[in-house]
Order: C-alpha cells, then sequence, then structure tokens
C-alpha cells in the first residue's frame, strides 16, 4: 500500500460504501449521507493526484475546493427539498415519493 | 380487276356496321321488328362478295389470292397491319359461313319468334359472322388472334343469351373460360412466332420458320425441330380449345344450352371449324414438324373415338348432335394430321353443310314439341314430314351413307390416313365411323319413326316455311355436296392443284362395311313400334357408366380443376388478409407493446434510476476499456482478478 | 399562342385548386352550387388537357408547354414543368377520371362542400405530379396527392374506414420517406447540385453502385403506392372503404403515380439500377398478377373483387416496366390508361350498384341485368376490357407488356400470360353473380342509373371501346415519351 | 522512519474512514448513523494531513465536520417522529445494489492497481494555503466567483423552500394548520394533500 496506491483505494472503497448508501438507504437524510461519502471520496482523489503528481500546480486544490462548497450548497438545497417534501407527503421515504412515474 | 379489291375489306367489316347499327337500335328498344333485315342483308352482300372471288379462282386464273391490308399501329419493331388475304381456302370458307350465316339468320326470324331479346340477338349474330369472316380472312397472327377472341366472346353472348337461365349463364362462363385455357396457349405461340419472325404476317412467318427448318437460323433456347414443334403445338392448343378437341371438349355440349339456330351457326359449322381452318390455314407451319402432325392426328383420333362414344349413350337431342360435331371435328384433325390438307378441308365443308342441317331440323322439332328428350319424341315422321326427310338426308350424310356428302369426304380422310401408314388412327378412324353410323340412326329413329311417346308428340305441326326452306337447302347441300371433290376434285384443285389424290379403294370399302354394320344393327334395335326401354341401356353395365359420365374428363374439370382454382383463390384470398396484412398490423401492435413495456421503467424510484445510471457508466467504462486496451484485457481479466483477491490470494 | 403555350400546364393544376378555395368560401347550404363550381374546376381541366394532346407537335417530341421559373434558387429548385408524350396521355386520364369522378359524387349528402374540396385538392397535387419536371416539386405534389385521401376514407368512407384511412397514409408515407432519401441523394450527389429532372437525366452519370441502391429505394417508394406485392395490402382495404369518387380516383389515377414515378425518375434517371433490379421487377410483376386475380377470385365482396383486380392489373403495369423495351414500357403507360378508364368505369358501377341495392355481397346478388340493363352492359364492356378482350383497349395494352416482356425474360412473360384466364373467371364470375342469372325478388325496387349517373359510365364504356379499336394516336403518342430512356431494343 | 510511518498512517485513517463508511451506511438508528459520519469526516481530514494539504486538513474539519454534518443532524432531528428503528432501513434492492457497488469498487481499485502510479515524492515544503490564495485571486477567480454565487443561490433557496407562511394554493390548509402551531413544522397527523392518503396511515407506527 505505497503511495498513490492506497489513497486511491480507500477513496475507491469509500466511494463504493457512499453508492451503497445511497442506493440502499429509505429515508432521504441517509441518502444525502451516501452522496457526502462519495464525495469526500473524490476530494481524496484529487489531493491524492495532487500531492503525488502535480504538487506544484494548483488547479487540484481549485477542484477540491469546489467540490467543497458543492457538497454544502447540495446538502443545504437538499435537507431543505426533503423538510418540504416532508411537510407535503409527512414521511420522507424515498420508495414513497415517486408521483413522477410513467 | 383492282377496283375489285377494295371490295375485299366489306366481307367482314359488312355484318360488322350491321352489328353495330342493329345493336344500337336492340339497345334503345326501337324497331326491333327491322333488325333480322339489316344483318341478312349485309350478310348476303359479303357472300356475294366471296362467292364472286371463289368463282375467279374456280375460273383458273393465275392469281393464287387477293390481299389488301392497311397500316393499324406502329410501336418500334412492334407494328401490326391488319388485312383481308382471300387464298382459295380463305374464299372458300368465307363462301361456306356466309351461306350457312345467312341461312341460320333466316331461320331464326321464325325460331325467336317473340323472343324478348330479338334485336339483341340479331346484333350478336351479325357480330359473330363479322368476327368470323375477321378470322377467315386474316392475313397476320394479330389479326387472326383478335377475331378468334371476339368469336370466342359472341359464343358467351350467344350461350348466355336467356341469362336469366341460371344453367345457360353458368354454361357461357364455362365455355368462355376453357376456351381461354387453350387460347393462352395460342397467344404464346403468336408471341413465340411474331418475336422470333419479328412481324405477324403469314408468309413472313412462314419463310422465316421454313428457314429454321433447313437450319439458315438458330432460333433462341431450343432446338430447331424442338423450336417448331412448341411453335406449332401452342397454336394447335388454340385450336383444342376453340374446336372442342380432347381434353377441351367439355364446354360444347353445355354450350347446347344457347338458342339452336346459334347452335347451329356456332356450335356446329362455323365456330367450332375455326380451329381446324387456322391449322389448315397454318398449314405450312405445321408441316415443317412432323411431331407436331403426329400430335394432331392422335388428338383427333382420340376425340373422335371418345365423343362418339359418348353420343350412343345422350337422351338429348341436341347433345347427340354436340357429341357428333366433337366427334366429326376430330376426324378433320385426323384429315390434316396425316396429311390430308384436302381431306381435312373438304370434310370440314360437308360436316358444316349436314350438321347445320341436323341442328336446325333439331330445332323445328324442339321448337314443335318443347322438349330436347329424345325418349319422349317418336312417330314425328308422319307429323313433321319435310323435317323428317331433311334430317334423314342430314342423318344418312353424317353416317356417311354411300353416295351421301359424309361418305366421300370421310372416306377421303381414312384413306389418306391409310396410304399414309397410319394404319392405327385408321382403325379407330374405322371403328368411330361404324358408332357414328349407328347413333345417328337411332337419333332418326326415335325421334322420328315408331309411336309417339308422348303427348307433346301426339300434336306436333311442321314448322313454318321459314324455316323449312333453309333446310331443304341443306338438305340439298348434303346430298350432292360430295360432289364438291368427286368426281372432279374442285377442292383439291383448288387447294393444291399439284398432288391428285386417287381414292383409296381398300380405305372405302373397309369404312363402308363398317358403317352399313353400325346402320344395320341401329335398325334392327330402333326400328321397332313399341319401345319400353333404351335399347342402348342393355350394354354392359360399366361400359355403360363411362360412357355415360363422359368419360370422367368433365367431372375432372368442374370438380378437379374449377374447384381446385377456386380453393387457391380463398386461399390466397385467406392469406392476404392474415399473413400479409398480419405483418402490417403485427407491427403496428409490436410499436405498441414496446411503448408499454418500456413504460415500466419510469416507475419513480429516484434509487432505481440511479442505480441504471451506474450500471451504464460501468458498461460505458468496460466497453472504452474493451477498445483502448488490447484485446486481452478482455472482461474475463478484471473478474479473475476481483475473484482472487476476495478469496484472499494474490492476482499479480 | 404563346401565353397559352406557356401556361395551359399550370392551369391544369391550379383550375381544380382554385375551385377547391372557391368551395371552402361557398355557404354550404347552396347544393347546386357547390356541385357545379366543383365540376367547372375539375371539368375545365378535360378541354385543356385534350388541347395539351392535340397541340403537342408530334415531330418535335420531347418536352414541350415547359415553364421554368426560378424558385429557391439557393438550393437550385425551380418550379419547371413540362410534358411528355407519357404525362400528355396521363394528364388526359386524370382529366377524365376527376370528371367523371365527380359526376359519380354527385349524391354525397353530408358535407359535399368539403368532400368536393378535398378531391379537387387531391386532384391538383396529381396533376402537379404528372407535369412537374422539378424532383422538389414532383415530392411536394406528391404529398399533396396523398394527404387528402385520409380524410376522404375516414369521414366519408364506409366499413371499417378508419382503419383503412390510417393504414393507407402510413404505408404511403412510409413509402414516401424512401422517395424522399432518393431524392436527396439525387441531389447531393448529382454536380451541379439541382433538382431538375433534365439537367439530372443530361449530365447526371452517377455511379453503378449509387444506381443499384437509390433505384431500389426508388422502387420500392412508388412500388408501394403502385401496389406490388407484398406491400399492396393497403390497396383492398383503401379500395373498398373509400366512397365511390375516391376510389375512382385512387385506383384510377393515384396507383399510376406510383408507376410513373418509377418510371420517370427510377428508370429515366437511374438506368443502371433500372437494368440491375429488371429481373426482380418482373417477377414481383408476376406474382402481382397472379396473386391479384387468385385473391380476386376468393373475395365475396363487390367492391374487393375490384380492389384486387386493380393489383393484378398494376402487375401488368409493372411487368411493362420491367421488360424495359420499348414496347413493353409503351404497352405499360397503355395499360395504364386502359386501367385507370376500366378501374373508373368499375368503381362508378359499384357505387351505384351498392347506392341502389346497398349491399357489396356478390354471394347475395343475382340478375340484376333485367332491373339494370344499362348498367349491365357498362359492366360488361368493363370486364371484357379488364381480361384484354381484342376490340377494348385492355387487350392492347397486355398484348404490347407480354410481347415486351417476351424480349426480356420469355418465362415471366409465359407466366403472366395464364392471368388472362384467371382475370377471365373472377370477371365472369362477379358477372354472372350480379347481372345473370335469376332475379333475386329482395332488391325489387332496383332501377336503371339516372341522368347524370349516365354520363359516366357511358363516357367511360365509349372511351374503352374507342381506344381498343384506334390506339395508334395514343401508342404514337407514347413512342415520343419513350426517346429520353435508355431501353434495350 | 517516514515511510513505514506514513503507510502505517495511511492504514490507520484508511480504517477509521471505511469504517465509519459502512457504519453510517448500515445503522438501523438514523441519528446514529449521523454520528458516525463525524469520524468519517475526521479521518478524511487525517488523510488531508499526510497528504501535506494542511489548508485542506482544516477546512474539512471545519466545514464537513462542522457545518455539514450539523445540518444532517438538524434535519434529523426536525423529521424524527417519522423514523422508527424496529424497520429495516434499507429498501427492497439491498443485494443487487451490494453486487453493484461491489462491483464499481473492485472495478476502480482494479484500475488502480493495474496502473503504475508513482509514490509521493520528496517531503514537502510549500506553503499551501498561499499558494491557494494567489491562485482563487489570480488565475482562477472566475471559480471562485462561481462558487461565491452558487453558495448564495443555495443559501436564499434554503431560505425560501423551507419558509413556512408561503400561502401556496394547495397547502393552503396545511399553511392554515402549521401558523396556528408556530413551530412552522407540521405534527405528523397532519392530513397529507397528496394523492394516496391511505399509504401515511398504514406507515405509521
Amino acid at each position: 500500500m505505497n503511495g498513490l496506491d492506497g489513497y486511491l483505494t480507500i477513496s475507491a472503497l469509500l466511494f463504493a460504501v457512499g453508492l451503497y448508501g445511497v442506493l440502499t438507504r429509505r429515508n432521504a437524510i441517509a441518502l444525502l449521507m451516501g452522496v457526502e461519502l462519495m464525495i469526500n471520496a473524490a476530494n481524496i482523489n484529487f489531493l491524492a493526484f495532487w500531492r503525488c503528481l502535480y504538487f506544484n500546480s494548483s488547479e487540484p486544490q481549485i477542484f477540491v475546493l469546489i467540490g467543497i462548497t458543492i457538497a454544502a450548497a447540495e446538502a443545504a438545497i437538499g435537507l431543505a427539498l426533503i423538510l418540504n417534501v416532508y411537510r407535503d407527503f409527512g414521511n420522507i421515504e424515498v420508495s414513497h415519493i415517486n408521483e413522477l412515474n410513467g | 380487276m383492282t377496283g375489285f379489291i377494295h371490295w375485299l375489306a366489306w366481307i367482314p367489316l359488312l355484318p360488322l356496321c350491321a352489328a353495330i347499327i342493329t345493336g344500337v337500335m336492340a339497345l334503345a328498344r326501337k324497331s326491333e321488328r327491322a333488325a333480322p333485315f339489316i344483318t341478312i342483308a349485309a350478310t348476303l352482300i359479303s357472300l356475294f362478295i366471296s362467292a364472286a372471288v371463289l368463282a375467279r379462282f374456280l375460273g383458273g386464273t393465275t392469281q393464287n389470292h387477293l390481299e389488301v391490308s392497311f397500316h393499324w399501329l406502329q410501336a418500334g419493331r412492334f407494328s401490326i397491319n391488319l388485312g383481308v388475304d382471300l387464298t382459295h381456302l380463305a374464299a372458300l370458307m368465307a363462301v361456306l359461313v356466309g351461306l350457312v350465316s345467312s341461312l341460320v339468320q333466316i331461320y331464326s326470324i321464325g325460331y325467336m319468334h317473340g323472343d324478348g331479346g330479338y334485336g339483341r340477338y340479331f346484333a350478336y349474330l351479325a357480330l359473330f359472322t363479322a368476327s368470323m369472316l375477321g378470322l377467315v380472312v386474316a392475313n397476320n397472327l394479330f389479326q387472326l388472334y383478335v377475331c378468334w377472341e371476339l368469336v370466342g366472346i359472341c359464343s358467351y353472348l350467344l350461350i348466355g343469351f336467356w341469362f336469366h337461365k341460371k344453367s345457360a349463364a353458368d354454361a357461357a362462363k364455362k365455355a368462355f373460360v376453357v376456351t381461354r385455357f387453350g387460347d393462352v396457349g395460342f397467344m404464346l405461340g403468336v408471341l413465340i412466332l411474331s418475336s422470333f419472325t419479328g412481324s405477324f404476317s403469314y408468309n413472313q412467318v412462314e419463310q422465316t420458320l421454313s428457314k429454321v427448318a433447313i437450319g439458315a437460323i438458330q432460333p433462341p433456347f431450343f432446338s430447331p425441330a424442338t423450336f417448331l414443334a412448341v411453335a406449332a403445338l401452342l397454336l394447335f392448343a388454340g385450336a383444342v380449345g376453340k374446336s372442342a378437341q380432347f381434353p377441351l371438349h367439355i364446354w360444347l355440349p353445355d354450350a347446347m344450352e344457347g338458342p339452336t339456330p346459334v347452335s347451329a351457326l356456332i356450335h356446329a359449322a362455323t365456330m367450332v371449324a375455326a380451329g381446324v381452318y387456322m391449322v389448315a390455314r397454318l398449314y405450312p407451319i405445321f408441316l415443317l414438324s412432323s411431331f407436331a402432325l403426329g400430335v394432331i392426328a392422335w388428338i383427333g383420333a382420340i376425340t373422335a373415338f371418345i365423343a362418339a362414344t359418348i353420343a350412343i349413350v345422350q337422351t338429348d337431342i341436341k347433345k347427340v348432335l354436340a357429341y357428333s360435331t366433337v366427334s366429326q371435328l376430330g376426324y378433320m384433325m385426323i384429315g390434316l394430321g396425316v396429311g390430308g390438307y384436302v381431306a381435312g378441308v373438304f370434310h370440314l365443308a360437308t360436316h358444316a353443310m349436314f350438321k347445320a342441317l341436323l341442328f336446325l331440323a333439331a330445332g323445328s322439332v324442339i321448337h314443335a314439341m318443347g322438349t330436347n328428350d329424345l325418349r319422349e319424341m317418336g312417330g314425328l315422321h308422319r307429323k313433321m314430314p319435310i323435317t323428317s326427310l331433311t334430317c334423314l338426308a342430314g342423318i344418312l350424310a353424317l353416317a356417311g351413307f354411300p353416295g351421301f356428302a359424309g361418305f366421300w369426304s370421310k372416306d377421303e380422310v381414312l384413306g389418306v390416313a391409310l396410304s399414309n401408314g397410319q394404319t392405327l388412327i385408321f382403325v379407330i378412324g374405322v371403328l368411330s365411323a361404324g358408332i357414328t353410323a349407328f347413333y345417328s340412326l337411332r337419333l332418326w329413329l326415335m325421334a322420328f319413326s315408331g309411336r309417339p311417346r308422348s303427348a307433346s308428340a301426339e300434336h306436333a305441326h311442321e314448322a313454318p316455311a321459314v324455316m323449312t326452306i333453309p333446310l331443304i337447302i341443306l338438305a340439298i347441300g348434303a346430298l350432292f355436296g360430295g360432289l364438291m371433290n368427286f368426281p372432279h376434285p374442285f377442292i383439291g384443285s383448288l387447294l393444291n392443284p399439284a398432288e391428285h389424290e386417287q381414292i383409296n379403294l381398300v380405305a372405302m370399302g373397309l369404312s363402308t362395311a363398317v358403317g352399313l354394320t353400325g346402320l344395320a344393327w341401329a335398325w334392327l334395335l330402333y326400328a321397332k313400334p313399341e319401345m319400353a326401354q333404351d335399347p342402348v341401356e342393355r350394354m354392359p353395365v360399366s361400359l355403360y357408366r363411362t360412357f355415360a359420365n363422359l368419360w370422367g374428363v368433365d367431372a375432372f374439370f368442374t370438380n378437379g380443376v374449377a374447384r381446385w382454382a377456386l380453393n387457391i383463390g380463398r386461399m390466397v384470398a385467406w392469406f392476404d388478409r392474415h399473413v400479409v396484412d398480419g405483418a402490417v398490423n403485427g407491427a403496428a401492435w409490436m410499436c405498441g407493446a414496446s411503448g408499454r413495456t418500456l413504460r415500466r421503467f419510469t416507475n419513480g424510484q429516484a434509487q432505481f434510476y440511479a442505480a441504471v445510471m451506474i450500471v451504464a457508466i460501468l458498461l460505458a467504462v468496460w466497453l472504452v476499456l474493451g477498445a483502448m486496451q488490447p484485446p486481452n484485457l478482455t472482461a474475463a481479466a478484471p473478474t479473475r482478478w476481483a475473484v482472487t483477491t476476495t478469496l484472499g490470494g494474490r492476482a499479480r | 399562342m404563346s401565353f397559352l403555350n406557356q401556361n395551359i400546364l399550370t392551369w391544369i393544376v391550379l383550375s381544380p385548386f382554385i375551385a377547391a378555395l372557391l368551395l371552402i368560401i361557398t355557404p354550404p347550404n347552396r347544393g347546386a352550387l357547390i356541385r357545379w363550381i366543383a365540376l367547372l374546376g375539375a371539368g375545365l381541366t378535360l378541354p385543356l388537357s385534350i388541347l395539351v394532346a392535340i397541340l403537342y407537335n408530334r415531330q418535335q417530341g420531347g418536352f414541350q408547354f415547359q415553364r421554368d421559373v426560378p424558385w429557391i434558387n439557393s438550393l437550385g429548385i425551380q418550379y419547371h414543368v413540362g410534358v411528355d408524350g407519357i404525362s400528355v396521355v396521363l394528364v388526359l386520364l386524370t382529366a377524365i377520371i376527376i370528371t367523371a369522378g365527380v359526376f359519380a359524387s354527385w349524391r354525397v349528402q353530408n358535407r359535399t362542400k368539403e368532400f368536393l374540396a378535398l378531391l379537387l385538392f387531391l386532384v391538383s397535387g396529381v396533376f402537379g405530379v404528372f407535369v412537374s419536371l422539378d424532383l422538389f416539386f414532383f415530392f411536394l405534389f406528391y404529398e399533396i396527392a396523398v394527404l387528402p385521401m385520409y380524410l376522404l376514407i375516414g369521414i366519408w368512407g364506409t366499413g371499417r374506414k378508419e382503419y383503412s384511412a390510417m393504414k393507407l397514409t402510413l404505408y404511403l408515407l412510409f413509402g414516401s420517406a424512401f422517395i424522399l432519401v432518393g431524392i436527396l441523394s439525387l441531389y447531393f450527389v448529382s454536380p451541379q447540385h439541382t433538382f431538375d429532372l433534365l439537367t439530372l437525366q443530361r449530365s447526371g452519370r452517377f455511379s453503378y453502385a449509387f444506381q443499384r441502391i437509390i433505384f431500389l429505394a426508388f422502387y420500392i417508394g412508388f412500388g408501394i403506392l403502385a401496389g406490388i406485392w407484398p406491400l399492396h395490402t393497403w390497396s383492398p382495404d383503401g379500395h373498398a372503404s373509400a366512397p365511390t369518387a375516391v376510389s375512382m380516383l385512387h385506383a384510377g389515377v393515384l396507383m399510376k403515380l406510383g408507376a410513373y414515378g418509377i418510371l420517370r425518375v427510377g428508370v429515366g434517371l437511374l438506368p443502371g439500377g433500372a437494368h440491375t433490379w429488371a429481373f426482380l421487377m418482373g417477377a414481383i410483376a408476376t406474382i402481382n398478377i397472379l396473386y391479384g386475380a387468385f385473391s380476386a377470385m376468393g373475395q365475396t365482396d363487390f367492391k374487393y373483387v375490384v380492389a384486387y383486380s386493380s393489383v393484378s392489373h398494376m402487375g401488368v403495369v409493372m411487368l411493362g416496366i420491367a421488360s424495359l423495351n420499348p414496347v413493353g414500357v409503351n404497352g405499360a403507360v397503355m395499360q395504364m390508361f386502359s386501367h385507370g378508364i376500366m378501374t373508373g368505369l368499375f368503381f362508378a358501377v359499384v357505387g351505384l350498384v351498392y347506392e341502389k341495392s346497398h349491399t357489396r355481397d356478390i354471394l347475395k346478388m343475382g340478375g340484376f341485368a333485367k332491373r339494370m340493363p344499362g348498367v349491365a352492359v357498362a359492366m360488361t364492356i368493363g370486364g371484357l376490357a379488364s381480361f384484354g378482350l381484342p376490340a377494348t383497349s385492355g387487350f392492347i395494352a397486355e398484348f404490347m407488356v407480354f410481347w415486351g416482356m417476351w424480349h426480356t425474360f420469355p418465362v415471366l412473360a409465359a407466366l403472366s400470360v395464364i392471368g388472362i384466364v384467371l382475370t377471365a373467371v373472377y370477371v365472369l364470375r362477379i358477372l354472372q353473380k350480379i347481372f345473370l342469372g335469376p332475379f333475386t325478388e329482395q332488391y325489387h325496387d332496383l332501377a336503371d342509373a339516372q341522368k347524370t349517373e349516365w354520363v359516366a359510365i357511358t363516357a367511360l364504356a365509349a372511351l374503352l371501346i374507342l381506344v381498343g379499336v384506334m390506339p395508334s394516336p395514343l401508342v404514337n403518342l407514347i413512342r415520343l415519351g419513350l426517346h429520353g430512356f435508355h431501353l434495350n431494343i | 522512519m517516514g515511510q513505514s510511518l506514513q503507510s502505517v498512517a495511511l492504514m490507520g485513517l484508511g480504517a477509521v474512514v471505511l469504517l465509519s463508511g459502512v457504519l453510517v451506511v448500515q445503522s438501523r438508528n438514523l441519528v446514529h448513523a449521523g454520528y458516525w459520519l463525524l469520524p468519517c469526516f475526521l479521518g478524511v481530514a487525517g488523510l488531508y494531513g499526510l497528504l501535506d494539504a494542511s489548508f485542506f486538513f482544516a477546512v474539512q474539519i471545519m466545514l464537513y465536520a462542522g457545518a455539514i454534518l450539523v445540518l444532517i443532524l438538524f434535519a434529523l432531528m426536525l423529521t424524527r417522529d417519522v423514523m422508527n428503528p424496529h424497520i429495516p432501513q434499507n429498501n427492497r434492492w439491498t443485494i443487487p445494489a451490494a453486487v453493484l457497488c461491489l462491483v464499481v469498487g473492485i472495478l476502480l481499485v482494479y484500475s488502480v492497481g493495474h496502473s503504475e502510479n508513482p509514490s509521493p515524492s520528496a517531503p514537502f515544503h510549500y506553503d499551501i494555503t498561499r499558494q491557494i490564495g494567489e491562485a482563487l485571486i489570480g488565475k482562477y477567480v472566475l471559480p471562485f466567483e462561481a462558487a461565491t454565487l452558487l453558495l448564495l443561490a443555495a443559501l436564499v433557496g434554503a431560505v425560501v423552500l423551507a419558509r413556512t407562511d408561503r400561502n401556496l394554493p394547495d397547502t393552503a390548509q396545511t399553511a392554515g394548520i402549521a401558523s396556528d402551531q408556530g413551530l412552522g413544522m407540521p405534527s405528523p397527523v397532519v392530513e397529507k394533500s397528496s394523492s394516496d392518503p391511505n399509504e401515511i396511515r398504514q406507515e405509521h407506527p
């Protein structure tokens, strides 16, 4: 587990776990948690590549920064939406919010 | 003399104009009474012109034919000019047709008196005469085919004249469809000959074919011999259909549904002879292929024999005569088939005479009695002496009683058959001659001798003058018809002056002997006043049954071919509606069905969508990997690696 | 003279169009006025087309009465109209059929205004196709000719009209997709990027492979309209459910559009393709003839019998075109003309019989000749022409087609000749089942044709005989039109 | 020392992160799931530290652990009464989802394993925060502004969405109830306005 491989493996597994969370959780908020994990995994990747390969350029950092901003914004909006859904539907069970079916 | 040429065109055109005029009158239902006079006048004038031409030929002028033709259609290599070409044969036939047609029309005035479609009847008759003359005088294959079909449709219209009778309408349809079978072959023949030789006119076709015969030109696809045989036999196919030869003879007996004068004109003398005339007119083509002649002879022999046997057991007077016509046509075909060109044509001429006579006589009997059934007739001799005597003349001519017309022509045919070495055909011919003698005398005796067997036979009365005069004229023709070719061979000299057949005494002796035995046997069986049961039925049952159901040919066609064709029709209609249409509707249904299945995928579950997205990404990555990496990195590698690592081993 | 010479074709195309527009603005309750406007609009085309036929000077030949107005220069589209021998004959046919059609639809009661307007739109589309020499306009008029069919059958039809209307339109649009592909590919591959037929014909040397594929596209596209075998099922349904005038136009003229398209665009511009696919076309045509005849035999509905007979006769037309021989193609155009008149007559008779006896099931009919002698005679003449009896136009056309086909594919010609027996069988079958035989009492109130109805059937029947007896004027006219094509002699 | 310590630290932090991630995803009680997020974020922050990204170490702790986690916990608290720990928190398709994630994980790890990646280079002595600052103001000012706009939009959106006294036509009736309660959050027994009311009945414990 030297250097970059290690980081990438960790981020990959974290991404997989986050994905599992998104796909299986009943509760919308838990789903959001899964999404947060996936974003963190992505940030780890960026920084790992930055540290090992492109440490003189600051582009990866900008990416990570933007990533985190997006995560924050997304969490805020997501939770607001969830609360709204909660008020309308009375529950935030993902499988019950299926008004948009064919 | 040249002025005379322009008159030739009027031979077919005059009756045509008469037909059009009377047709319009019939449609407009006005002055139908005048219709017969117009048509008879037209026919008589055209008869006069053709007789004048015939007289000139008999007068021994060097000219062997008079021809006039005009350009009708031009489309690239396809050029047609219609015309009139009166060779000796054509002139003879034109006179014959004109004579018989006018006599029949005169006769019909009496016969059709008071019938609903009076004008329409004469219009059809005139149209028939016009197209028959057009056929006779034609100088090219195209006009021959055109008139051939017109004659067919006239026979359809005339057989189905009383169209409100279902049997008449069926008979008309049957007649037309069966002759149409023959016409398919005829058209193919015309197509082959005209496209190969590049023109329709007879002499051009004959010249080119003679070159083919001597191998100067190589026909496509076939070898010369087969090409000539195929072309000749295809033309003959048309004759088989039109002249009711075996196996397409089934329509002629049913054609008796039409008025009797129609049967006399069309189904005895003229139209059915068209096939024989066509073979005679195009004889140089047939001469080039001995195989074709052989086939013609054999078909003629079979037809003669079968039709004769069937005629024995018929009880309807017109059916007997119909089968006798089929049999006599067989004789003419034998004549032409064995190379006796003059004999065939001579028999055609005499047959036209006495068969028309017999039909008209039968017509006057039916007119008087109101029924065709021989079993209800009997003892009419005293009631209708003229009809009886003229009918006797016709019967003896048909039977080939020495001295009468039939005797000379039939013997000449059999003589040529014997002298040209066709002994088997000769034997069949003689045998049929005997049978012909038997059934002809049987007819006369059942109708005229003995005691009347029914009320209507009791008070039958003689036909009016307008009907008996044509009978008498034709009876004279039947009596002295033989003079046409014996002792001085007028027809022989006319048709091909070169060879003079000498009478083959052996053939004449044999056929006369057999004919007389036939007559005697009929006399023995039928010349009794009382006749409880038709003596013919005492014949061995199996024989009687085969003759009675017309040797199964008719059955084969009606419930065999006809039903089979109709079934195919229904099957194809079903196939079209369910399979071809089904495919179209199926396609429409499939769109709907695929729409419905895909709809189930959008089920509103966000997580399901996420999963589908991930799978799609995986597939895309795998494809890209597959495409980018060298082939060894197939899907197997990652899975193998995954399995080994998860089980603890190291992949590398 | 030059004014007439220049604009006569545009007048022929536009006069029904204008009449249709006029109809739209006339109040619906003025029945008589509507009918007269329609008759005027349609009838005007008859004298004009006869004039065109007479004034077409035989020595010069080629395309005459040309009118070339640039429309969209950037795309190379012009309004370019002109007629050669073939188009003159077909324009004449269309004029005859539409006039007879308007007479035959004198009795249409509900919404006659819209019916006649749509009918006139349709016919102006057909005229447009026969005269236009610009592929763009060719396709435009082609669509105008096809689309009103949906409404005409869907609203005024009988039986399963919606189904048939939908099927017909979808089928034809499916076909026109192929045609559009063909036209656009011609446009892009031709060096000058033009839609003009003449320049394409003169200069367009397309590669052999290109010709083969694009000809196939045209063959399928136009073939659908011409009713080639596997793709023909729309036409019987379409005919059976369409009202009389519409089926007269449909079978009489619309199906000829398909054949004309294959001839003018397919064989005209892509001779290489035509020669490669000639045998396929011939084989399908033979199937058409025999298949159509057999299925006509199996039908029990009068209109379906006539519909399948059209499929069979269009087979003869396609056979003529497949022969690629001057006589064969000439015969094909003659057959188009004669079949157009013949089917027009058939459908007029069917309309009359249906109107008076309210049934089309031939098993229930019988002996109508006693009460309708005039109609019976007209039907008999039509029947005789349909199985190619000499002295009717059907014969000369079929004979030339068989003669021409004999030079290219004798086997197919021999098979197709059998068709004349089958046609005779089913024609005589319906003649006997409907008109001959004992009179069926339940139709006691049958009456013969009235005054206006007489016009349509007598004119068409007389024409059949006239062309049969004297075909040379038409044949010479068509021969002039054939110079442009590369046919094998 | 550095190398082995480095890898040991990496292993440890990795284990922490992954373990807490699994627990976040698996635990029945959502609040526990929320709590397990904290070690996960801190583990990630540690990784950043290992990668000498000190600025991000700080940002991670402050923002993720501080802001987002708290936000999530708030949301959990607000919708707390709906959850019932008895029924399993995962929906029906756990097995197929698990297989799918396994495949994704393995594929990623496989591709990592099979590409030769350099190990982290010599010790790193840059002042990373200055570098980012200059980059943000200098070359990458546009992304910076975009990020700010994004946050603004998110903020305003969240406020609008979460507002209670909106008088939307279809939720008039709920707004009425909510207003008198003052809390802005509807009581659990509220009449659901959407299509299938009976659904809610059976869900409630």
